[in-house]
């Protein structure tokens, strides 16, 4: 089989993240792509629809409060024990960004749907609450089985680009995504997807039943691009911890929009911190 | 310290009362107090309810990604989880989202999380909210995360069994709190100008019961080193246990 | 934690799949039971209903010609190379077993629509086709995204019981299947789930990041027996191939009831073969 | 055996030119002629398009189970596909369940496979059936396991676009099939006796073109041995190689 160029630099594999694309992320502890974001943030992408599947933390923090994003998608937002995601926060309250509340297993849902190529997904639950009110694209109807009880659907979420940070990845593209399997989701369901990872394997990981049974197929794979500690200052799952340290600096700073510049200036702008 | 205890130890050994005999207790991120009270629960029952604590990879089976925890759920093999909001009322709603207007709010909370789901399939939910007060207890909740009850023809084999707080604890039935007992140190009077909602009441009141000390022995010598590892600060708080002290 | 009794005799780990029960067994190249199923033959279980995840070869052949089903739901059934099930081709002739016509990709989605409870899951295709046609509980309604085109929900099927043969197991019950990862969907939709194992690995499958990625949780296992080379003749996924041999005999022999009765009498009934 | 071809080397050749310049072409299982053109196109296009033998490991990507082909399918992510059928009919309907009343039957086939959703949702789907007779190909089949075509109303990106047999090819287009060519050493009067539906067909029907001596030499020297780890028997008896041939 032949060698795609699937691994690239980092700003070249992040191309395919045009402005105004719909781009899936994972929650705060599946592989967060923390160095790709900072180069979206350099970059200056503009009006992402972005999906955070299904909860965000740091990551929606630092798109909203560097004004990368358009729409936000999720369920959640929060720098969990380090407070309230406070960019998150102000937009909402500043009404800078058009929120579409979730419920996690929605966006789930949602994007198993786009990966099975149908056009929804039922789900339980939702019906009676405002998460379903506020939300004009999910309909409801009367199951056909059963006893005809009311049941939501959820349109298919087909994202432009799924973007992910991996322990791993071969010169194929093939990406170890281990148990994060929301990670293949989100490339099934996407058009292009781009995975930043700690190291290139070598070899190539379909060749071993025992790493291809973590691996995300080469073939759903855009880019690769090698990032070590790509996560930081989120968790790698089995790899490195969060840095609360500085998540809770970075909760300080951000509290008010020129503590946040100044945060953008140091830890984004200034390469030898990214 | 054996012959008093702290009130978080008080409300761990309510919570592991209420999760009863279950095959399934599952715990959110962030729950330090739920998380002792089902590893209690596992400790007693000798490795029965299976506990899963969300964000402790020694205390998680999941192998299917993030969407496991809903599925598992929704297959009914969850039957005991928690929820908390930033406004409950006395229906039974939750708000994790905003208070105020929904396009206009006056605060934001994080979001509703998977609850809008969860509270409707798992069995047993019990509501958790440490600030028992007028802000956070009220009479109608600004946005419904996701409902205490649901009208007969929604399919609805969850919900709220019981709100445990800082001051009390009620149980849920048919779309009504019940004040259960109150804390060692609080009266009903308190709970009564601290709530928002209306909520049904005994005659007499009882004080909730402290723990008994097999179970602070239990508590403090088995669960809190377990407990450790997830919430390190909270382990070291209120057991007084810290990482050194269990490591190697 | 502590180790449930999960690992047990073939026999007493099979004792959940009762007369008449809603079983359901992988495809032929999955991991198909057969020393289980030859058990399950001795022991003379009856009117099983029957789902082969999605096909099936020698492993539903033997249950039909052994009188153990009443029905059977799939989307094939065949000794590929070695030619039609004879056994599966004679009882629909002979009428013997109510035969519920499927395709693939739907039995996936009714296992799927178990494993994430809801009571059912919309799949594409099917409209206009006699699979459809004949399928009374399939249900057909217009997409309400979209231009409202038709597209079919399929019911969940919930197993009483999965039962699978895989390369390891631990002693918690935890049971790794690599990429085979319709297992999961089967254990996670069934009510119990039985998996006969070429080994029992020393250990916590969940302790190492890398198997943990290919295993199904003990959360979900019943049971678990050691069966070596328990799916022969039939392959094993990375452990061992078809015996050819074996199954061109197979074939020959049940050609005739009378050749599949001296077949069961020699292969299955013989403890030494079994 | 140079000046020559074998029949099924002309097959695997029409086949090849048939899959055209896509990214992703499957096989399914029992399908050597199709694979080894699925093989032949990769050799020429350096890679392009990939190829998934079902069956071979070596030749496969999935990680996510046997649903992981039609989920792939029903993403737009397969651009070919092969299908055959007990019986095909005139309006490209296929048959894969059984002859006669489907409840009285009198011949049984294996069953519907996959083909009830691929037929639908894989662009260019390829009917492949080398036993070209009225027995096989029928002015209607008994059973409809998947229609050639679909009402306008109808979610349908795929479908089929040519039949080859051993006699012949015909493509496929507005629910009828056009006789292409016919294959050396068949005449068109004996396509029309062995046919059992109507087709179209041009006033000159030309002669299915013989592999080049550059896409034989290509088919047996690197196609063929990648064709036997799956197909050994097929390699060995049509392109003489065998495991040994090329083992170490």
């Amino acid at each position: 089989m032949t060698a795609f160029q699937t691994v690239k630099s980092l700003d070249e594999a992040l191309l395919p993240i045009v402005d105004g694309c719909l781009l899936v992320v994972p929650r705060e502890v599946s592989g967060v792509p923390m160095t790709a974001t900072r180069a979206l943030v350099r970059r200056g992408v503009r009006d992402l629809h972005l999906v955070a599947l299904p909860t965000s933390s740091l990551q929606a923090d630092l798109l909203i409060g560097a004004g990368c994003v358009a729409t936000l998608e999720t369920s959640a937002v929060s720098l969990g024990e380090y407070g309230p995601a406070p960019r998150f926060s102000a937009a909402i309250l500043g009404r800078t960004i058009t929120m579409k509340d979730a419920t996690c297993p929605a966006l789930h849902s949602a994007l198993q749907a786009a990966e099975k190529g149908v056009p929804f997904m039922p789900l339980r639950g939702l019906i009676g609450s405002d998460v379903l009110k506020y939300r004009d694209d999910w309909k409801v109807i009367d199951s056909p089985f059963g006893n005809a009880d009311p049941i939501v659907l959820l349109p298919a979420i087909k994202p432009d680009v799924a973007l992910f940070h991996a322990p791993m990845a071969d010169r194929f593209g093939n990406v170890w995504i281990g148990r994060q399997r929301e990670l293949a989701t989100m490339a099934h369901a996407a058009d292009k997807t781009i995975a930043t990872v700690e190291k290139i394997h070598d070899g190539n990981l379909l060749d071993d039943p025992i790493l291809a049974a973590g691996t995300l197929p080469g073939f759903y794979v855009e880019s690769v691009a090698v990032c070590e500690r790509g996560a930081w200052p989120l968790p790698l799952p089995d790899h490195y911890s969060a840095d609360g340290e500085h998540l809770a600096l970075y909760a300080r700073m951000a509290a008010t929009a020129e503590g946040f510049a100044e945060y953008v200036d140091r830890y984004v702008h200034d390469k030898r911190a990214a | 310290m054996n012959a008093t205890f702290r009130p978080e130890e008080l409300l761990a050994d309510q919570i592991a009362q209420l999760i009863g005999d279950v095959r399934h207790v599952a715990v959110g991120n962030a729950s330090p107090i739920p998380a002792t009270a089902a590893l209690l629960a596992r400790e007693r029952g000798n490795g029965r309810p299976y506990v899963s604590l969300l964000g402790s990879p020694k205390n998680t089976f999941w192998t299917d990604g993030a969407r496991e925890l809903f599925d598992c759920a929704g297959q009914g093999r969850i039957d005991v989880f928690f929820l908390s909001g930033g406004q409950i009322d006395g229906q039974g709603n939750i708000n994790l989202v905003s208070v105020g207007d929904y396009d206009h709010p006056k605060v934001r909370f994080p979001g509703s999380f998977g609850s809008a789901h969860l509270y409707y399939v798992v069995p047993k939910v019990i509501l958790f909210r440490t600030e028992h007060s007028r802000r956070t207890l009220v009479p109608q909740v600004d946005f419904i995360s996701a409902p205490g009850a649901s009208a007969g023809n929604v399919y609805r084999p969850g919900g709220p069994v019981a709100l445990i707080t800082n001051r009390c604890l009620f149980s849920f039935a048919q779309g009504r709190f019940t004040l259960v007992s109150v804390h060692p140190g609080h009266t009903v009077a308190e709970v009564v100008e601290n709530t928002g909602f209306d909520f049904d009441r005994p005659d007499t009141v009882p004080e909730t019961p402290p723990p008994s000390p097999a179970t602070l022995k239990l508590m403090r010598e088995v669960v809190a080193p377990q407990l450790a590892e997830l919430y390190p600060q909270f382990a070291a708080h209120v057991f007084g246990v810290g990482i050194a002290a269990f490591a190697g």
